[in-house]
C-alpha cells in the first residue's frame, strides 16, 4: 500500500482509457459532453467503435484541423467534429430514434451524483438561481442499454459523488451500470455497489472513505486482495 | 471489425425460428424482399406472425409462405390484392388470423415500435369497426384511439445499395415500410442490388442508417415479383 | 327536361374534369384508386397541381409508356406511375404524416356510400365471407383537409349510394366535403345535402328519386331552374 | 404555377404577428436562420413563444431577439450555452418564462405535431422533477409519461438547397430541428443558401418534401454566428 502523501488512482486520460477497455467491438456509442469525450482516443487495437453525437450524425470522427473547422458539423458539445466514412447524418426525431428506440449500446456520461442504486443526476444542482437546462440527459439515461459514468470520484471540495441517495434532482431513476472514477470502477447491482478494480495504490478503505454509499467486494477481489 | 455483409439469403435468415414476429417490407411487389423470404420457405421456420402491408401475389414470395403454412397470423392494412388468392382461401378455412390496421396506423405502429413509443393517439379509425374496443380519448375537441407500437423479431427488408456498416438507399417507391421496419426490429436483415464501399453513399443520402442494419445480402438481380405471377410460377420451384 | 330515354348526366370524364374544376392552384392532392386516378388528367390550363401517392411519392406524373414501366415505381393502386421534376421519394411514416398532419389539401376518394351526413363508406361491404382490406382510407379521411367523393350516383342494380345512413362500415365519419357523380354535384353540409349542380337533363325530382338521403336546393339554383 | 420563393427575409416573415408559436431551427449555431431572426427583430412582434433547442449565443441571433424583449415564453432543453448571457438574465428577472423539455421528447413532440399524433407516451424523464404533474402509465413494466404534440404558426429554418417547390436538403449536422420543424407549423419560412431549379434535387435525396414549406428566402452567405460572437456584435446593428 502505498502511502497518502503519494499520487494515487488514475489519470482523466487512464480513466478514460479502462472505459473504452469496457466498450465492445462494434458497439454504437453516445459519448457525453467533457471527460466522456476523452473515451474516443482509446479504442482497443482491432476494435472499431461507432459514435453517435445526438444532434444528428453516426459516425463521429476526431476533432478536425483548425482549418477545417465546420461551424455546421459539429458534436452534442457544439465543438467542431469530422464524419468517418460510412459516417450519416439525420434530423432530431431520428437521432433519438436510436437513443429512445434502445439501438445504441453505450452511453458514457459526467455524474454530478451517482447513487447505490444507480440513480444519477447529472443536469441541475437544484439552487435556485441556476438555469435549468437538462439537453439530451434524460432521453440517453432512458433509452441506452448500458450506461457508464465517468467522474472524479469526489468534488473539488472532497464532497462524495458516489452517494446513498442523490441530493440534486435526478437524470434517471436506477440507469447506471458501471462507474469509472480515478480511484476505482465501481458496478451498479441489484445487490449494490461493487468494486470492480482499485486504482494504483488505493485500498478498499481508503476508497470506502471518500464514498458516501455503501461499497461491496466481489469474492474474487477480496481474496486477491488478502 | 464491423461488416454486416452475410454470404447468403439462406445464413441470413437461419436464425429465425418457429413463432417468430417478422415484419417484411414492401407494397405489393416494390420493396418486397423475394429472395430472403424464398429462404425463409427454404428454412421452414412456422407459426410465424408477419407484419407486411399486403399477403403477395399469385404463388410465390409472400404468399408462398402463406400457403406453405408457415405463417399463423397477418398484421397488414390490404390483405388482398389483384392477383392475391393464397391468404383469402386460408383465410376463409379459418386457417390463418387476421389483425387489420389502417396503413397509416401501420407505419406509425412500426415506427414508435423502433423509436421507443410504446403508444400513441390518432384520429385514424375513430367511428369505424377497427376502432370497436379501443381506448379513446379526446384532444382539443378531436377524437383519437390509442394505438401501441409494433416490435419484430426479425425484420426482412429490400433495400438498393448498402455498406458493411448496414448503412441503405432504397429505389423509388420501394423505399415504401424498409426504413421504419429497420428500426422496429431486434434483428434486420436486408437484400440489396448492390454492397458498396464505406463512403461510397454520401452521409447526407443515407436513408437508413446502419445502426438499424443488423445484416446485410447482396441479391445482385432481385426476381420480378410481377412477372413470376404471370408466369404462374410457385415457390419452391 | 329530357325524356328518361335519352342519355341523362355526365360522362366519366366529364365527372373528373368538374371535380378537377375544385381543385385549386398549388393544391397538394391525393387521389383514391380507380376513378379518382382520372382527375389528374383534367388540371385546369394555368394551374399546377402536386400529387400525392401514400406509397411514398409527391409529385406522381402520368403513366408511363409500357416500354418505361418500373415496378418500383408505382402508386397506391400498384400501377406504373412517373415522378415529375421536383418530386421526392419518402417512407411509409412520412407519407402519413403528410396525410395524418393536415398537409394535403385535397383528396378524392370512390365510395361504396355516402350518408346525408358526409359519412363514408368505402372500404367493405361487412360481408361476412369479405375479405376486410382497409389500405390507407381510415388515415386519408381522418387527415386531409377536404374530401371529394367521385362516384356513380347508383349502384349497377340501382341501389342508391348517396344514401340516408350507411349500412356499410364506415371508412369516417362526417368526413365528405363534397360528391361528384354522373347525376350532380352535391355538397355536404352542416344542414343537410345541398345540389351544387345538375348533370345535363337531370331535374332536381330526378336527382332526388334516385337518391335515398334527403336533398336541398340552394336557394340560387332553385330559383335559376324555375 | 407554385412558386414559393420570397424575394426578402423582411417580406418572409412580415406575416408573424404579436403572440405568435415560432419554431426556430437549430441545434447552437449549426441550422439557425440567423437572417430570419434578424428579420423578425427589425419587424419586432412581440410576446412570441420561441420553441428551440437553445437560448442562443452572444447578442446576435435568437439571444438578440430575446433581448429585444420579443419573447415572452421559451420551450427549449438547453437554455445555456457557452455565451449565453441574454436569457439567462431575463430568467432571472422573471421577464421570460421557461418551459424545460428533454431534448428527445422536444424533438418528437415535434415530430408528434406535424405527424398528427395529438400525444404520445415516453419513458424519458419518468421519476425526475420533469415528469412531475404529468400522467404515467405503464406499459410492458416500464413506465412512460403522456406527452403532448407541439405545432407553431411558424417555423423559421435554415437549409442548404431548396427549389421552388420547397424541396429542400440540409448541410451535414445543420439538419437537426429543421426537417421536424418543417412538418409542424402552419406557415414554414426557410432560408436557402441557394435555390436549384426544380429537379436538380434528386427526388431520392430530398430531406424535406416541399408540401412542408411555405415560403423560401435565397441567403447566399448567411452569417457565421461564432464569428459574430467572437466580434461582439449586436443586433440591430
Amino acid at each position: 500500500m502505498v502511502s497518502k502523501d503519494e499520487k494515487m488512482g488514475w489519470s482523466v486520460s487512464e480513466m478514460a482509457q479502462k472505459a473504452a477497455l469496457d466498450i465492445p467491438d462494434g458497439a454504437y456509442v453516445n459519448l457525453g459532453i467533457g471527460m466522456p469525450e476523452l473515451v474516443a482516443a482509446f479504442v482497443p487495437e482491432g476494435r472499431e467503435v461507432i459514435y453517435h453525437t445526438e444532434n444528428g450524425l453516426l459516425g463521429m470522427g476526431p476533432g478536425p484541423d483548425p482549418e477545417d473547422e465546420n461551424p455546421e458539423l459539429i458534436n452534442a458539445g457544439k465543438k467542431p467534429v469530422t464524419a468517418i466514412p460510412g459516417s450519416c447524418f439525420f434530423h432530431h426525431a431520428d437521432s433519438f430514434t436510436m437513443i429512445r428506440g434502445r439501438h445504441i449500446d453505450v452511453c458514457v456520461l459526467g455524474a454530478m451524483q451517482v447513487s447505490e442504486e444507480g440513480d444519477l443526476a447529472n443536469w441541475s444542482t437544484g439552487a435556485p438561481n441556476a438555469i435549468p437546462a437538462v439537453g439530451g440527459a434524460m432521453d440517453l439515461v432512458a433509452g441506452i442499454k448500458t450506461i457508464f459514468v465517468i467522474s472524479r470520484h469526489n468534488t473539488k471540495t472532497g464532497d462524495p459523488k458516489i452517494v446513498k441517495k442523490c441530493t440534486y434532482p435526478l437524470t434517471g431513476k436506477a440507469v447506471v451500470d458501471r462507474i469509472y472514477t480515478d480511484l476505482a470502477i465501481l458496478d451498479v447491482t441489484k445487490d449494490g455497489l461493487f468494486v470492480r478494480e482499485l486504482g494504483p495504490g488505493v485500498t478498499f478503505e481508503y476508497l470506502q472513505e471518500h464514498t458516501e454509499a455503501t461499497l461491496r467486494r466481489y469474492p474474487e477481489t477480496a481474496s486477491r486482495e488478502s | 471489425m464491423i461488416n454486416k455483409i452475410i454470404p447468403s439469403a439462406a445464413e441470413a435468415v437461419a436464425e429465425i425460428g418457429d413463432g417468430a414476429t417478422v415484419m417484411i417490407g414492401g407494397f405489393g411487389e416494390a420493396g418486397s424482399p423475394i429472395e430472403l423470404i424464398h429462404a425463409l420457405i427454404d428454412s421452414g421456420p412456422k407459426n410465424l406472425t408477419v407484419i407486411s402491408n399486403n399477403t403477395g401475389s399469385g404463388h410465390i414470395g409472400l404468399a408462398a409462405l402463406i400457403e406453405n403454412r408457415q405463417v399463423g397470423k397477418m398484421i397488414c392494412s390490404f390483405p388482398r390484392t389483384a392477383n392475391s388468392k393464397v391468404f383469402p382461401e386460408l383465410y376463409h378455412n379459418g386457417e390463418i388470423e387476421l389483425e387489420l390496421v389502417p396503413q397509416g396506423t401501420l407505419a406509425e405502429r412500426i415506427r414508435a415500435g423502433g423509436a421507443g413509443i410504446p403508444a400513441f393517439y390518432t384520429p385514424t379509425s375513430v367511428n369505424t369497426p377497427l376502432a370497436e374496443g379501443k381506448e379513446t380519448r379526446v384532444f382539443d375537441g378531436l377524437t383519437c384511439v390509442l394505438e401501441y407500437g409494433l416490435k419484430a423479431d426479425f425484420s426482412l427488408v429490400k433495400c438498393h445499395r448498402a455498406d458493411r456498416y448496414g448503412n441503405l438507399t432504397y429505389n423509388k417507391t420501394a423505399r415504401n415500410f424498409g426504413p421504419i421496419m429497420c428500426t422496429a426490429a431486434t434483428t434486420t436483415i436486408v437484400q440489396t442490388r448492390k454492397v458498396v464501399e464505406l463512403g461510397e453513399i454520401d452521409p447526407e443520402i443515407v436513408v437508413t442508417p446502419g445502426i438499424f442494419v443488423q445484416k446485410v445480402v447482396e441479391i445482385t438481380n432481385p426476381a420480378d415479383e410481377s412477372k413470376l405471377v404471370a408466369e404462374e410460377r410457385r415457390y419452391p420451384w
